[in-house]
């Protein structure tokens, strides 16, 4: 496991072949959500969903660090936890529609997609499930002593749902290596975090609870990797848990549909312009040179192709056949 | 009178007894929404389905109360400002969590005034949307009113329509006793006549939403609308049915049905819930002990199955009991 | 073979499968006690009723895990741990506390399964005192058992003695679902005959306790023996009943129930838990519905009252059914 | 509302009126707590006990700045609260045994005395249970806009269930006047508070709330009164919820036949000398010359006088009919 060098360093702090693929991570987030963006409008995507884009930083920057043999759970606005792990594209794909061939056979969802293999244990639509868990995952890793962690994902709203808190102290009394990740997008559904957040100040509330905590640009791909990196790091030396929150936005509403009333007429533009990922991190990569345009726009290529297949199988793909609906309930009977 | 949305119904209800009884307060999640928020609007949305909208703009911070997502703090809150003479409102955005809350509404709420011996009351509603219908997934789409049936100091109200919604919900901010007010999601939009001004519905009565001859159907909330289609169009067989929505739980209207049975001699039981320990389970017990001597055939449970709720449009859809499946146990429960 | 208390026989059966899987822990308030004492006595308790007692000296804090207050962690860390590969066993020490972690339970536990598509399993069990019958008041002193019976994707254990307490936890241990597992605490004392070894029983297997002819008699945990105490006495008269203990509310065993039914005719069911959406109501509900052509009386449920459980006394021996009540249940079905 | 004064006044910082009532009600749980260990060990009290006895100063520092229309939630520890707060001794007695002329009909027990009409909202035997309502008391009190507050008695324990960090930040977000009081006795059943809290500082943690919070001597009325004066003052003025923690210590065990086997061998024993409230009032005020000996003799023995009397009534006194069982579970049927 890797201390994240100084970003500062004149050389990438990522390997090359880790700098693409990080790219095209976002890239494929980003792609998959504007599309379900616009497909959702047909009315073919059954329940609501929420959309990731904008926070995609975050969730690659996390994961960059993770194996498959590290876990993470995810919240009600999960895809991009799940590509960034590695869940298949068109699994997902066919899970958001309700296909058979879906990564839970369609009796999942958009809220609920998961693949243990990969270590995801679960996109949860309920604030604040995941914590729990990620503190649970954390002890088997702990026992395992092999220096794997487990990553909870989550919102500045579901920091104050009180099983959250509880995972935390928790955590800390058990000095086991959950990673706790506040994505920061200023709102739960249509309030403000800074009212919702008594303190103002998640990471701050943390340390209260004794674990080091930091605070970071959710929109700078290389901010999120580097503090992920050294919280990670320490985790996974033993140190226990600790805490990031990255300071995001979300571009569409809190699901599809949202008129979003509670936010200024331009925010969203404007934070299009000012907290893209996607634009931050080419201009940094190709500015410092570890990466060139013409490294990025064929991925950009290779990703639209990709969703758009994506979407089309799933949209003629069959669903479970209804006698699914009484299977999977129990291992065994 | 006039043409209304479930959705508004309840409104109305808030809107009458907010501006009646000034210990009336709402609290929950995006109870106004807005509160935080850069645009300025301050009532951004009344709530994540609309129910309580319009409060806000009247009441202000002080009597409608935005919250973070803490729902064990909500209804802890609204309980606890209850015993301190105030008439809270708590929303739960969806019935689903109760997990996260239910010791503050079984172990707090209800059993506070029979723990002090009778010398205090909890007048809390807590209003929660539940059921199926919207493809929302195992954790979004459940009815969860046995959990809440089968404890004893709460009252249980789940209305069909919106008729029933606003006088219940007006017997409900009014009643000494906790109350959990079930809304199904897919009867919000559903419109009905509804009376401008106050009128109450007690608890406990239940309602005779068709009269007929051969077959006792009972049924709760969004199952109520699917009886009624199954009935009808069984009576242009010339099969009749009396279909009894009991509107709460708890009390439940036990007479009714039992006098029901009592002349078709035969029960059909609809409830949206899985099979084990619920309400449709409960009735058919009630009857099998109670009436056992009119039943003429074996009762027949309409349920969903007894699995989680699946996401997938088809699969939703055969999960949930619909008009065909109780045509079919009507039929059924007529065979014996 | 050897007598032993329902307490010692639950503790045998973790020692025995603890030594032979690795991947089980236990966690949960002071399941070994001591951690952060003074005393240097790092197991100070082994569990407040003792069933994890010996464990810690074995297998240290890595496997035997104390916890602060904090219950939805830890059934969410137990369920969690079980998504990734390891057997844990929570402990939450009332049953009473599932308010502050049902939805780890009902929504997260067991529903995993399900919800991805049948990709994971979650193998975690709950073990949860439950009961009345030490005068520990409303929310110290419930049966809550209904409410998990009622979750698709979760078993439901409710032993009644050693033996099969021993048996059971040892399959619950090593089945791959969620499994709450609730111990009556008035039990816990009771001593049975105990096989030393490893031995387990199915879930879905009801025991059947006494053969007769005139009632089928269906009793759960502390009831049992209450049941037997009554039927005993019956027997004196040359009233005979079949006594089944279900063991397992879910899976039910409807098939030992009914069968039965279907010689006797006559129904009683004896439940700990409040009438209401009670497991009484689920099987008189089945009985009604899939056995009701060989039944004779109406069905009897013997439950506690529609109230909280009370402190005192003699108002809780009023409260909780006994041997009278259910002496008095099956002379009353034996009448029609 | 007063200011408290400084402690090193000359003066004594409560008139004598008030200094002879904390005394007795100090006096009164300690005997109450005192006597009920005797009488538990003749099996004639149903249920089980949890004592209060060593924390005296907590409730009675906190509750002399209460009046009847200020509100109070309590723990399963809670007869000291009950009393500090102005519950009947003798009603009390009858509960705790279980008598039709119990505070609550003995429906309730030791763990759920009740009396609304004097401000105390009940004990919990759910740890945590309390907090959230005392949310809900202080959103009453700031809608009467009359100045009273709402106060939260919870253990270390309880300082980590979610509902209490619940109540803390909604506190803080709707800025009510709400009193978080932890009393740290250093153990929650069988556990070490310092095991248990992950940041071994109920306070700070508080603090990370974005609440103000003092920690203080538990066993010295004035420490408790006036650290808590403090903070009432700036819930009643206004300012929001506070967090004080009490750090003191249980003289029995966690309940009545806990034979403590996690507490070294001398630890009661010590503290009984040490951190003895009674003992250090004594001190203080007649050190001070604010009180003499006598003026707090004659306390003690009509203390002692009353709880005798208390208990030999409860002890005949006949419990609720049977009839009862099913009455008063709902306000109306
Ligand atoms: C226990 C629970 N309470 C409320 C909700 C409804 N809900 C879903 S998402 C959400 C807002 C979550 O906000 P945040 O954690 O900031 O995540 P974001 O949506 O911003 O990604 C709410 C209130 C829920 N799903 N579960
Ligand atoms: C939700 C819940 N979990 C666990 C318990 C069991 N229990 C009762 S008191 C207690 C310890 C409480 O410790 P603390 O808050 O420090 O209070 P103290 O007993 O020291 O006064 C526990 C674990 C409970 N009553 N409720
Ligand atoms: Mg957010
Ligand atoms: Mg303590």
């Amino acid at each position: 496991m890797a201390t994240a060098p100084a970003s500062s360093a004149p050389h990438a702090p990522l390997a090359r072949e880790q700098l693409l693929r990080a790219y095209r991570t976002m890239k494929t987030i980003r792609e998959f959500e504007e599309r379900l963006h616009v497909e959702i409008q047909t009315g073919e995507i059954p329940g609501f969903t929420h959309l990731y884009a904008g926070q995609e930083a975050v969730a690659v920057g996390v994961c960059e660090h993770l194996s498959d043999r590290d876990y993470i759970v995810s919240t009600h606005r999960g895809h991009g936890h799940c590509l960034a792990k590695g869940c298949d594209v068109q699994g997902m794909m066919y899970e958001i529609y309700g296909r058979a061939a879906g990564l839970c056979k369609g009796k999942g969802g958009s809220m609920h997609i998961a693949d243990v293999t990969k270590g995801m244990l679960g996109a949860n639509a309920i604030v604040g499930g995941g914590p729990p868990l990620a503190v649970g995952a954390a002890i088997a890793c702990r026992n395992r002593k092999d220096g794997t962690v487990s990553v909870a994902f989550g919102g500045d709203g579901s920091a104050n749902q009180g099983t959250v808190f509880e995972a935390m102290n928790m955590a800390v009394v058990l000095k086991v290596p959950a990673l706790f990740v506040f994505e920061n997008n200023g709102y739960s559904e249509h309030t403000g975090a800074d009212y919702a957040v008594g303190s103002k100040d998640i990471a701050g509330r943390a340390r209260g609870f004794g674990m080091p905590a930091e605070k970071c640009d959710g929109s700078d791909f290389f901010a999120v990797y580097e503090a992920f990196g050294r919280l990670c790091a320490h985790a996974r030396a033993g140190g226990g848990p600790a805490t990031l929150e990255p300071v995001i936005t979300r571009y569409y509403g809190h699901f599809e549909g949202d008129p979003q009333l509670y936010r200024a007429k331009d925010e969203v533009k404007r934070l299009r312009e000012t907290m893209d990922c996607l634009k931050k991190f080419r201009a940094r990569v190709e500015g410092e040179g570890w990466l060139k345009a013409s490294d990025l726009d064929p991925i950009d290529e290779q990703v639209l192709a990709q969703i758009d297949v994506a979407v089309k199988s799933a949209r003629s793909a069959p669903p479970a056949p209804e006698s699914e609906v009484t299977t999977d309930v129990y291992a065994t009977y | 009178m006039a043409q209304m949305t479930m959705r508004d119904a309840i409104n109305a209800a808030l809107h009458l007894e907010m501006a009646r009884d000034p210990r009336v307060i709402v609290l929950g999640e995006d109870v106004s929404g807005g509160a935080g928020g850069t645009s300025g609007n301050r009532e951004a949305s009344g709530g994540i389905f609309g129910v309580t909208k319009g409060l806000w703009p009247l009441y202000g911070d002080e009597r409608v109360i935005d919250t973070p997502i803490s729902e064990s703090a909500i209804v802890g809150a609204a309980a606890g400002a209850a015993l301190a003479g105030l008439r809270p409102v708590a929303e739960l955005m969806f019935a689903d969590f109760v997990g996260v809350c239910m010791d503050q509404i079984f172990n707090q709420a209800a059993k506070f005034r029979y723990m002090f011996g009778g010398k205090s009351s909890c007048p809390v509603v807590i209003r929660a949307a539940m059921g199926a219908g919207m493809n929302m997934g195992a954790q979004h789409s459940q009815t969860i009113y046995p959990f809440i049936t089968a404890v004893p100091g709460i009252k249980v109200v789940v209305p069909s329509n919106a008729y029933d919604a606003k006088g219940l919900m007006l017997q409900a901010l009014r009643d000494d006793d906790p109350v959990m007010f079930f809304e199904h999601k897919a009867l919000y939009p559903r419109k009905g006549e509804v009376p401008d001004g106050d009128y109450t519905i007690p608890f406990g009565e239940a309602a005779l939403v068709r009269e007929g001859e051969h077959v006792t159907v009972v049924a709760l909330a969004r199952m109520v609308p699917f009886a009624e289609k199954a009935i009808d169009l069984l009576a242009k067989e010339g099969i009749t049915c009396d279909l009894i929505d009991p509107r709460t739980t708890s009390p439940l209207d036990e007479e009714t049905i039992l006098e029901s049975v009592e002349n078709t001699g035969r029960l059909v039981v609809v409830d949206e819930s899985p099979p084990r320990c619920s309400v449709a389970s409960d009735i058919a017990g009630i009857v099998a002990s109670k009436g056992f001597h009119a039943l003429k055939a074996p009762i027949v449970q309409v349920t969903a199955p007894h699995a989680p709720v699946p996401f997938a449009r088809e699969l939703e859809r055969a999960y949930v009991p619909g008009p065909q499946k109780i045509e079919t146990a009507i039929r059924q429960v007529l065979k014996d």
